[in-house]
């Protein structure tokens, strides 16, 4: 019987033969922590090694991206307590607060090939899945018993398989199919579940695209989305994380035979942009039912919609919309890493943004931690192409649409919450 | 067996809680658990006094996919400093589920419960009967049953040890 | 007007953020509030056992800094009765004036005065008592702010004076 | 018997010849606020005057932490939203690219103008005497009695006169200069004084270098510090002006002073002012080789585009040794910085550019300390407890020695970089 993705993963982690439902001990690549969770994990591990030596340095990485730099002086102590513990332990991968968000950070630096089993203080570490890693986000104690002895126990998952074909209409994208999925699938409807996106749509997909993609699993309740990469994507990993990713690719795909638990087909052709309406992600409706919606604030950037080709889609439609937004919101654009950040400046992004009356900050998680940039006073209103909109999230009593960066960016522009097709003309 | 049979309060929450309403971003700095107790469901709309009203021994009642969202381990360290001995829900998210079993939390899958919820069949306030080993629970103000099960596999064995890292030191004295 | 209290004596150039640190300036909104964390980086012995009715004694140049009026608000909801120094920063006599603080400049009772002791001022008399009975005299407060004073500070001043009662 | 400055400018708007010493009653052009114009707000109210009294002279400027880092200051913000709306306050300054630090704002947009009164709720709004204004810092109290009455006293202070001639050696500049004076007057050596620059060395420099140092006028002890309202200030403000009441004065010849000093440029070194305090000075040689955490290039005092390009010609190719925080003073600047590829030099170098604001300055945003840490910054003050921690340590220098130290990891001199 032929294995999926996730099984063939955890095979090579754990050196075992293994069946859905077995619980397994695997090898971790790389164990990494943020400097949110990450002094926990310190904290922890000094204390139950009573100061002892992680199990291999070079194997463990830090990011500092949810409040960099630093607003207050607990996070400062934070980022301190890693930045010595590092030191103390001889690991040098620590990514300051002049990087970016960890994932995306850790991509760029060619830590992450197809089929490494990655641990983070993230739950959106899943979106390395994206390039075909088996990415988890987990709590501390997870990360210091990693550190203690390079291993952790995971339950090996059913594997959904989901089937995207068709091309996305104008002013749609991978966001509002990812919306819209949410919608249909609930919270909850990927539970534990490991899932391996195929079809045209998916193999023409740029690496945002498919990052989008894959932390969005999150909110859906997966353990992980998988795509193996090709084309350009395969080029892009390759020149960052060397030849072995051609090997993993081959032999780490899933077999044509694989057993899923559930076989999705879905045709984005005719998709229309979509909106998680406030407060949760799966109440999800098009953008065209909720327009007109008041708003006070935009943001676009995240781990989810951060990248360089997301901040491109919203150039786009400021452009439609002759460099003009409306003068009744805060629009913020906040680019996943420095990288990008750079590459906004070289394509004359920022200079427009800012023209407009956008703001462009530095690198960072920003919006979505709720102690960064841009917390929304209550009774505000915000659209955002972060991952959650609970109750709450970005400031006690404030709520949030949750949109693509086009519709966002179109929301900029007129001011109430707006279909980007009405300026995509 | 009798230790395994706990008596306390139910307080009582929807399908999907989220852990930014179970312990919310904004106290993400916080490195000493016991102070993470008083941030308790600040953000959860009418149970914002939970930190402060909850007696331990009190049970948190929940639905579908309680503790969904991030992966902070806070938002089972709050709980477990109250003295909350059990969650209840129908089902846990992923991140939850493994913060809780490598802490030792007990936490027991109760089939229906997002239902019973919904139609009142346990209500804020009501008087719990929860047999930890059994998983039968009695709703002792109004005569409701639920049957929860434990964790079994491997998680039960870490469980057993009182969460990941004693088991790992247990299995390293073991060799 | 005669206050009494005991002495907690600084030296010279003693900032605002030590006073009343920049951090807490968006956070603290409550004067009561303020007060707990008075003096709290320069000394913590104060911010735990200053009591109300006790009198600040300092070297020359007071509350220099930030215009930031927290740093009066916060001696004044302690109960602090008032400051006696060698000279104060621009910005924060003017605050302690709008808030009703006293404050008076006397380089020779400063040098007189040690920490701890338990001093006199007498505003009617315009003196200051040490404990071991020197006496110091000091320069009534200028016409136009004695208005101010009187008035329990500026807010309260300017309703007077645009004929707004209560 | 001839005037200085002070007396001329409050003199004129008293409508009476007034000489040091005098208290006069006069009624301010403009009314800045920043992010306290809140609780400013909340005061104006309880003294029951619906109206402010000219809403077009009132100005606020968000730029303490935005956008909001916590619940605590996007309350903070909306309630200044809130009173805009309902009092018809036309100059305000939201969280958008038109913004930046208060007193960049208040220069760049016209409202720093020769001769007029200018009071602000921030104790460096002395900074606009580089437009020659006379400008000074009041607290939360009086700028709520301002709005209500539209008035204000001031005692006439007493004039300090700073002659400044000579010209900077290589990896020497204005900030330089102000520490130095600070250094030798102490920080109560200018207490309730006007301070009065000049010299043809003041006529040589940029408007961005008379900013650092009428910024640092309060760091003395000042009430207000001024430079000649010269050509290239008529020229700055050329179309701009906010108001046309503003006037070119200048003190006479003859003007009497309570204190003179002179400086010569040409005998100035690099230096910091050392942790607690602005007049801790030490040159360059004094503390070389310490070891620093971070580095901050920002703040009204340090971030126009005249001190970004000193910066970035010693970071140009080079990586940072720690982390090193850009923050331009306003989003035009940022811009103007953007366009001549300084910002790819900043991030090349490994540099956080965030978006403009006050940053770390006082203990807000981006770029607090921990214990024991110490920064070299651009900044104006470094006060124990400053950036946020009462454990870390704060140096003061130009940007030169900033970006110098920031190459190295610990103090540099820019001099032996460039």
């Amino acid at each position: 019987m032929g294995k999926t993705m996730i099984q063939k993963i955890i095979q090579r982690a754990s050196g075992k033969e293994v069946q859905v439902g077995d619980r397994v001990w695997c090898k971790i690549d790389l164990s990494t922590a943020r400097d949110f969770g990450g002094p926990n994990c310190v904290l922890q591990f000094d204390e139950v090694t009573e100061k002892g030596k992680v199990w291999d340095p070079d194997k463990i990485a830090f990011t500092f991206d949810l409040q960099a730099p630093a607003h207050a002086e607990k996070v400062a102590n934070n980022q301190k307590i890693i930045r010595d513990f590092a030191k103390r332990q001889g690991i040098t991968k620590v990514f300051d607060v002049n990087w970016g968000i960890g994932q995306h950070v850790l991509l760029e630096n060619g830590l992450v090939k197809p089929g490494d089993v990655i641990l983070g203080t993230d739950s959106h570490m899943n979106l390395l899945g994206g390039v075909g890693a088996f990415a988890t986000g987990v709590g501390n104690t997870d990360i210091v018993a990693s550190w203690i002895n390079g291993t952790l126990w995971f339950r090996v998952p059913e594997t959904m398989k989901i089937t995207v074909n068709g091309s996305f209409a104008r002013g749609v994208c991978m966001r509002d199919f990812l919306t819209f999925l949410v919608g249909k699938l609930g919270a909850d409807g990927m539970f534990f579940k490991a899932v391996e996106f195929y079809g045209e749509t998916i193999e023409k997909s740029s690496l945002a695209d498919r990052i989008t993609l894959c932390s969005m699993v999150t909110e859906m309740s997966g353990k992980v989305g998988l795509i193996m990469p090709n084309g350009e994507v395969l080029d892009w990993l390759v020149k960052r994380a060397g030849t072995e990713v051609l090997d993993r690719v081959q032999t780490l795909k899933a077999d044509p035979d694989a057993v899923y638990s559930e076989d999705l087909h879905f045709d984005v052709t005719g998709l229309e942009p979509m909106a998680s309406c406030p407060d949760a992600p799966d109440n999800v409706k098009t953008v065209r039912e909720a327009a007109g919606a008041h708003i006070d604030q935009v943001h676009i950037g995240s781990c989810s919609n951060g990248r360089f080709e997301d901040i491109a889609a919203a150039f786009e439609v400021l452009k439609a919309a002759n460099f003009q937004i409306s003068d009744s919101v805060r629009t913020i654009i906040t680019p996943s890493t420095r990288e990008v950040m750079k590459q906004c400046a070289e394509a004359g992004f920022i200079q427009k943004f800012l023209e407009a009356g956008v703001i462009f900050t530095n690198p960072t998680c920003s919006l979505c931690t709720a102690e960064h940039y841009g917390v929304l006073p209550g009774g505000d209103v915000g659209v955002s192409t972060t991952n959650r909109n609970f109750i709450g999230k970005v400031g006690k009593g404030s709520h949030t649409y949750l949109v693509s960066p086009m519709t966002a960016m179109a929301s900029a522009v007129k001011g109430v919450l707006t279909d980007p097709r009405d300026i995509l003309k | 067996m009798e230790q395994n049979v706990l008596r306390g309060k139910a307080w009582v929450f929807t399908d999907d809680v989220d852990t930014d309403l179970i312990y919310h971003n904004k106290y993400l700095a916080e490195t000493d658990p016991k102070k993470m107790a008083q941030y308790s469901f600040e953000y959860y709309p009418g149970k914002e006094k939970f930190a402060k009203e909850a007696k331990p021994g009190d049970f948190v009642v929940a639905g579908r996919n309680f503790g969904t969202g991030s992966s902070r381990e806070h938002a089972v360290y709050c709980l477990k400093e109250l003295g909350i001995p059990v969650v209840l829900a129908e089902s846990f998210a992923r991140i939850y589920y493994r913060n809780a079993i490598n802490n030792g939390y007990p936490v027991l899958f109760v089939k229906g419960l997002s239902d019973a919820i919904k139609e009142g069949k346990v209500k804020d306030g009501d008087e719990l009967e929860v047999n930890i080993a059994t998983g039968e629970i009695k709703d002792l103000t109004n005569g409701n049953t639920f049957h929860g099960d434990a964790v079994t596999d491997l998680e039960k064995d870490i469980m057993a040890s009182g969460g990941l890292i004693e088991y790992l030191k247990a299995q390293a004295a073991k060799k | 007007m005669k206050i009494q209290g005991k002495v907690w004596k600084y030296g010279d150039d003693v900032n605002t953020d030590v006073i009343f640190a920049g951090k807490y300036t968006y956070t603290i909104k409550d004067r009561a509030e303020m007060a707990k964390v008075a003096l709290e980086d320069l000394d913590p012995e104060f911010t735990k056992n200053a009591q109300a009715g006790d009198i600040i004694v300092a070297g020359k140049n007071w509350g220099c800094g930030s215009s930031r009026e927290q740093a009066v608000t916060c001696l004044k909801e302690r109960g602090i009765g008032a400051i006696i120094a060698k000279g104060f920063a621009r910005i924060y006599y003017r605050n302690c004036l709008n808030e009703g603080l006293p404050i008076i400049v006397s380089p020779e009772a400063v040098d007189a005065i040690n920490a701890g002791e338990t001093v006199e001022i007498d505003f009617d008399a315009s003196e200051i008592r040490t404990a071991g009975g020197k006496v110091f005299k000091f320069p009534p407060y200028p016409e136009f702010v004695r208005g101010l004073i009187e008035d329990g500070g500026l807010i309260p001043h300017v309703k007077k004076s645009l004929g707004i009662s209560k | 018997m001839g005037m200085t400055f002070a007396e001329k400018v409050l003199g004129k708007a008293a409508g009476y010849a007034v000489k040091a010493g005098d208290v006069v009653t006069v009624e301010p052009h403009f009314c800045m606020s920043h992010d306290n114009a809140a609780p400013i707000a909340k005061t104006f109210k309880k003294i029951g005057v619906p109206k402010v009294w000219k809403p077009d002279h009132l100005v606020f400027i968000l730029d303490h932490a935005i956008p909001a880092p916590t619940d605590e200051h996007a309350v903070n913000h909306k309630e200044i939203r809130e009173f805009v709306e309902e009092q018809g306050i036309p100059h305000f300054f939201d969280v958008t690219s038109k913004g930046g630090v208060c007193h960049q704002k208040m220069c760049e947009e016209g409202f720093a103008l020769p001769g007029l009164i200018i009071i602000g709720s921030d104790s460096h709004t002395c900074t606009y005497g580089a437009y020659g204004a006379f400008s000074t810092g009041i607290g939360r109290s009086e700028m709520a009695a301002a709005w209500a009455t539209g008035k204000i006293w001031f005692r006439v202070p007493e004039s300090l006169k700073i002659t400044v001639k000579g010209k900077f050696n290589k990896g020497v500049s204005a900030k330089d200069l102000i520490l130095k004076i600070i250094g030798d007057i102490k920080a109560d050596g200018a207490d309730y004084m006007s301070v009065e620059f000049h010299g043809p060395a003041i006529s040589e420099m940029s408007l961005a270098e008379r900013m650092t140092l009428c910024n640092m006028g309060i760091e003395m002890g000042a009430k207000n510090a001024v430079c000649p309202p010269d050509e290239k200030v008529l020229e700055a403000i050329r179309g701009i002006e906010k108001t046309n009441e503003w006037e070119a004065i200048w003190a006479d010849e003859d003007a009497v002073y309570a204190k003179e000093l002179t400086y010569d440029l040409g005998e100035l070194v690099p230096c910091v002012a050392k942790p607690h305090t602005v007049d801790n000075y030490a040159s360059i040689d004094e503390v070389k080789g310490t070891k620093i955490h971070q580095a901050f290039l920002g703040s009204c005092t340090n971030a126009r585009i005249e001190d970004l390009r000193l910066a970035a010609e010693i970071l140009k190719g080079k990586e940072v040794a720690v982390r090193t925080i850009v923050i331009p003073a306003s989003w035009r600047v940022y811009r103007q910085a953007l366009d001549e590829g300084l910002l790819e030099t900043f991030l090349d170098a490994g540099c956080v550019i965030t978006n403009p604001g006050c940053g770390p300055c006082m203990g807000n945003h981006e770029g607090i300390l921990a214990p024991g840490e110490a920064c070299i910054s651009t900044a104006n003050r470094n006060f124990k407890g400053r950036m946020g921690n009462k454990d870390s340590f704060i140096y003061l220098a130009s940007p030169m020695t900033v970006a110098a130290s920031a190459l190295k990891g610990e103090i540099a001199d820019p001099r032996e970089v460039l």
